[in-house]
């Protein structure tokens, strides 16, 4: 079918859209790395012309059109592919903007039900005609429970990643990290370390000690060391305790090439995971991470704007039936998201697109010392987040990754947000803080905790 | 040594920020302003340059030759917003060849401090550890981590070594990072390098990133190539003694 | 007492404040109109120093040192003249760093029975120390509750202003958008009209006109014309339906009397509002607005920073025993605060303060066209409030003021934040909403509601 | 006329964004896009300006002396963060004495639409209608309302009436406001003034804004002042006929 292009006349200016990419792209809000790419909108007026426009066309086009061609690239391919037209049916009649409507007024159910039948394109496109409002709101509607040890994702719970980075790896230091991670309730949502070295048997020696501390003090969770997937293939090989395979992963297959990997590659790496049995309540061993503007940055965005990228990364992840998923939005730099608002925005789309294509996703709330945001920003944005049901998000000691260098959630925001917003963790693991007589003394460590236990002596 | 059963001994074995104490659910506020304190730094790092005929001083010894360049960038601002700029050669730069040696770069990247500090010392040991013959040393400001791709290409270098300042975090605001590319040219992707990173007082030390460093260009040699393809497999003995 | 100033070194750097109002003004977190006003902290380093040194201030100093002199300014009278020591007890001893630690930790009924012993400096500079998601939480720990035809304030409930602005004040225009409003749910907090012209018979007309509309359907609420208090006062005198009396106040003498008020003008109004005897459930008969920046355009500061004035107008408010007050914290522009981030952040210091100090605190989430703010900042600014238990919002026609030319929350936006966070309408005025059928035909209007009934055929 | 029973009706009566419907809670796409559409309208009005040359033309025909000015704001971007500066005179601005007269002032304020389109119409039926000589018609750019102040002391005006743009909305862009001071000088608050607001289409009419300025001014003579003092008591019949 051959594409045609879309007008809108505003304020007497006709603005003319070749294409549905170049659409989606103008009708964007503003961020720094669209402008980067060169395919942000010149001004409010063209902005609001594309919105639109992108407004009155038909979700059904969508499936005819192709952001980046069939052949070209494999991500496509899986989209087209994957696409489920019965659960699309209750949709496929409508707009874009009559889909905004639609999403707003549907009850939880409906809205849950249509994830095999959207396109990533679909999901970025009605997002970008949504206020923050509405991005929470249509978020909070969506249900998406996965399983490993424990229950991710069920209503009013907010699961923590642990996030206990260490500059040299130094298996020690971690664990004082994960320690005191547990101490304030984080956790449930995987204890999982990036790695400072690539080194194969660095990263199998942080596997053992994680397996460990969740042994001897039998938490219901999982771990993860977040080395690149084909070295947590050579640790599988040897032997590891690999609970979760970790990822990062992007939305063509350009950006995936740049990160090592392929959809085949991740493939193999499930099927060995699965392989494994280790988890006790479900078999969800996935572990992926994704961000705006990892495409631009490898060259390989294809003039496609970086949130639609971004939720084509989503089609990545649903495939491989991921426990967990989650965007570090703030993560890379201000030359894809400027500032506290752009990250703001950009992580409640993230978190919005993710969750209507039925992934469990977390965000990573968080920024770098040279973007133009604080503190503030990130309590706005948890906040929003946790209102629009956010899965999980990380916990930092003190907010500080002291290797990865930037600042995150910490533990106390964690447990904040839960407190503000009266959510829980996973059931399972609330039992084993219960348990563990955790929450009652803020000097002393419970003795089932000890330290000792864990050679921190 | 006692078992620590007060949250606070936990210090001992990380800088990380653990057992804080807590007011409600919140950090004390003696926790939030070290925070705020070390934020306000951290953005000030951002802004560090190199001062390099400082770091020309600083690498005279290793008797290599030494070139300055920058990248397309005209000021630190843009630096942020423009990586692509970040990676291209400042038009009009002439570089020397060095046909199948391993080139240096040493580069400002996020944050100058550790570079400044670090680059010298690591490449003190790393020199004399190569198999291949080392290049020359490349003082590159304003340069982001595939600049190196470019310099490798213009020089003709079998691989090249990029120093490089990491970002600053609240922490650390002197970290150095390594970036190693075989067969170095444009058009290379990340996948295509090997990253050793952290290295600074209190991450990895001196001895142990040449030494990996090391391990790596050898390892390439053998391959034919950095990146996903090359596994660090150096073993935890392997270092010399410190 | 002879005051001392205030040192802290930073980074090498020795820095001096040399009295409590400058400390303070330099531990603020940065906006543009304590930049206007050349009293903001010159670096990030500056100010952290600021906030360093404060939080070493003893609260007890703030009850000896005067930021504007006990002489010069009748709001200070006011301060320390109505300063009572046993509630301040439990904190008396405590620093301002201090201080936040308790707040965060103290549970909601020791929080709200410290009001009383609370000077407004205190409460602006814990605040000043204070994350966004501090703010959040300890102002969701006040307890305040008002009456007059309801009960404003009771936890799980946000009202809603009812703000149906007219040009001309056409009585049809305003009904019209009364109606609109009450369809959707608005109106618990007051229906209150800002007038376009001064004129006393028309002021009468919009009141008559407003209490018919109250009486034809029978609504458990308040009306209010926010003219000037003096104009008020001449309808009163006249025999005109005054529910509420309403006036814009500010934190020192001089820019109340730049407003054409003083605290003996607010008495006198006030006890002409009690002698009428409308309230049928309570005797709260006072409405009050304030806003960051007003002292500072009435050249009247003292070199204050302009949100500890802010917080200083919360003691003129508390004087009078307030069934509302309200900051219009984006409503003047970006002079003083400049973008969203700003707004987002004073609204949250203003509603905290207020509630800190026993107001029924508002907040007209608002920005104007010369701001650079957006929808996507009202709507987090208003998540965040939802939060922190604000006591009411505004709620106009699609959130365009019509009159007053800026964007405030819309009545969907008020029945949003209320569908998201599970809150509530005042409970009287909740149950007339299920009487009167509202909510379930978006439609058609109830016959209970026909417009006839108060004018528009 | 049948009762309005259909919710959208309503918006027979106002210009307000009534009877919209709703998706869910939240507004329907449409009214969300007619939103964001006349927000971005509203902030490029903001940076219209005052065509002073034409403005001069339009106001010729009263036959009043015309002054240019303008406040001590060097741009349009400093206009919106330094009010003092809008509130000021532009250094060595000279003015003509008109003692005793009523000044105007045209200025551009928050959004100069409004300005340029109803000024002169106002002033046409204002002028004639003063019981007080008219004097120059002062045309102000940059200019915040206690501009006025300056310009009435320096000219030496019994007082200063000032028609200028107030902010633009959604809804419109083009509102004008007067402002009425009497014995106007610096130091004045707001206080000592009145105002009428909201003067277009839509809005208050010409004639009404020109007659209930007239009846301010008439009234202040008697009190010798503006302000909170100063009630607005003019009867709603006592406007000409349009
Ligand atoms: C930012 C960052 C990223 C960003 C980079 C995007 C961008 N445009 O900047 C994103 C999120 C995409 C990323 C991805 C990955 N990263 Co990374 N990343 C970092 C981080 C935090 C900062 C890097 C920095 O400051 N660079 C300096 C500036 C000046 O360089 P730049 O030119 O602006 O940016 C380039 C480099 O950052 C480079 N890069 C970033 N990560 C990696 C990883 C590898 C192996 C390589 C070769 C290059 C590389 O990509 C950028 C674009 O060219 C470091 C930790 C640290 N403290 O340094 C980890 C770090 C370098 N990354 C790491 C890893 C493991 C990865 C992944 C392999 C994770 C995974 N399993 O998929 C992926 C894939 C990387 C790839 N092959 O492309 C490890 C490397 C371990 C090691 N010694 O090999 C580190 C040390 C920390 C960690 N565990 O995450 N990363
Ligand atoms: C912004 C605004 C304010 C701000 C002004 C602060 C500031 N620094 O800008 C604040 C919130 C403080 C304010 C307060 C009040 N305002 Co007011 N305000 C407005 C608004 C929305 C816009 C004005 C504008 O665009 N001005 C143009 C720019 C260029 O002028 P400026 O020099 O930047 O700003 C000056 C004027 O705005 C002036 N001003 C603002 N309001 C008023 C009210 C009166 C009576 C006077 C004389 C001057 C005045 O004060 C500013 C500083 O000098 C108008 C509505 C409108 N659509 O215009 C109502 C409006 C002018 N205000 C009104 C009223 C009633 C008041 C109050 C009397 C309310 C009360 N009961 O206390 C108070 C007190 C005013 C006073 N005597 O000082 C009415 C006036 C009705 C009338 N015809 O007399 C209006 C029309 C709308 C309304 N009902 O609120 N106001």
């Amino acid at each position: 079918m051959a594409a045609m292009g879309f007008t809108q006349d505003i304020a007497g200016t006709r603005y003319v859209f070749p294409d549905l990419r170049t659409l989606l792209a103008r009708a964007t809000p503003l961020r720094s790395g669209d402008a980067l790419a060169g395919v942000a909108a010149e001004s409010a007026a063209e902005r609001i012309a594309a919105q639109r426009a992108l407004a009155d066309v038909p979700l059904g086009r969508f499936l005819n059109e192709a952001v980046i061609p069939y052949e070209a690239d494999e991500v496509t391919r899986l989209i087209i592919d994957r696409h489920d037209a019965a659960p699309f049916a209750p949709v496929r009649s409508l707009t874009v903007g009559g889909f905004r409507d639609w999403l707003l007024a549907a009850d939880p159910a409906a809205v849950t039900a249509l994830a095999p039948g959207l396109t990533p394109e679909m999901a970025a496109a009605v997002s970008k005609i949504m206020r923050v409002a509405d991005l929470i709101q249509v978020a909070a509607k969506c249900r998406v429970v996965t399983r490993f040890r424990n229950t991710i994702g069920l209503p009013g719970t907010l699961s923590i990643r642990l996030q206990p980075n260490h500059p040299t790896d130094d298996p020690r230091g971690i664990a004082a990290s994960v320690l005191d991670g547990l101490l304030l309730g984080a956790g449930d949502a995987v204890i999982g370390v990036n790695p400072a070295t690539d080194n194969v048997e660095a990263v199998m020696r942080v596997l053992e000690m994680l397996d460990t501390v969740r042994d001897r003090f039998d938490i219901p969770t999982q771990s993860c060391v977040l080395s690149h997937v084909t070295t947590t293939m050579l640790a599988m090989e040897r032997g590891a305790p690999v609970d979760l395979v970790f990822q990062s992963i992007g939305g063509t297959e350009g950006v995936n090439t740049s990160f090592g990997v392929s959809l085949s590659v991740l493939k193999e790496a499930r099927e060995m995971a699965l392989a494994l049995k280790r988890g006790t309540v479900g078999e969800d061993v996935m572990y992926f991470e994704t961000g705006q503007g990892s495409a631009l940055s490898a060259d390989a965005h294809h003039g496609v704007d970086q949130q639609t990228i971004e939720a084509r990364a989503y089609a990545v992840a649903r495939e491989f039936s991921p426990l967990l998923v989650n965007t570090v939005v703030g993560f890379i730099g201000p030359e894809y998201l400027f500032d506290g608002k752009q990250i703001l925005r950009a992580g409640l789309e993230d978190h919005f697109c993710g969750k209507l294509l039925g992934l469990p996703m977390g965000v990573d709330v968080c920024y770098t010392n040279h973007a133009e945001a604080d503190q503030d920003d990130m309590d706005t944005l948890l906040t929003c987040l946790g209102v629009a049901g956010v899965t999980y998000v990380m916990g930092v000691p003190g907010a500080d990754d002291v290797m990865l260098a930037y600042q995150s959630t910490s533990f106390h925001d964690g447990l904040t947000a839960r407190a503000m917003l009266g959510k829980r963790a996973a059931p399972e693991f609330e039992a084993w803080l219960d348990r563990m007589g955790i929450g009652l003394d803020a000097e002393r460590i419970p003795a089932r905790l000890s330290p000792a236990l864990i050679g921190l002596a | 040594m006692s078992t620590p059963s007060l949250w606070r001994d936990l210090r001992r074995f990380t800088d990380a920020r653990v057992g804080l104490g807590r007011a409600g659910t919140a950090q004390p506020t003696s926790a939030h302003l070290d925070f705020q304190e070390s934020h306000a730094r951290a953005r000030d790092a951002v802004w560090s340059s190199l001062d390099v005929a400082a770091m020309e001083a600083a690498v005279a010894p290793l008797g290599l030759p030494v070139v300055r360049v920058r990248s397309a960038v005209p000021d630190r601002r843009d630096y942020l917003l423009r990586p692509d700029l970040g990676r291209r050669l400042a038009e009009g730069t002439v570089l020397p060849r060095a046909p199948g040696s391993v080139v240096f770069v040493v580069a400002d990247g996020l944050c100058a401090i550790g570079v400044q500090r670090h680059a010298p010392a690591v490449l003190e040991r790393l020199v004399p550890a190569l198999a291949l013959p080392p290049g020359p040393v490349v003082i590159a400001e304003q340069a982001r981590v595939a600049l190196g791709d470019e310099i490798g290409e213009a020089t003709g270098a079998a691989a090249v070594v990029m120093l490089i300042g990491e970002r600053p975090g609240l922490s650390a605001t002197d970290s150095l990072g390594l970036y190693i590319t075989w067969a170095p040219r444009r058009g290379r992707t990340d996948a295509d390098r090997n990253c050793i990173s952290n290295v600074r007082p209190g991450g990895l030390s001196y001895d142990e990133a040449a030494a990996k460093t090391a391990w790596l260009l050898r390892a390439a040699q053998g391959l034919g190539a950095t990146g996903v393809a090359l596994k660090d497999e150096m073993p935890a003995g392997a270092l010399p003694a410190p």
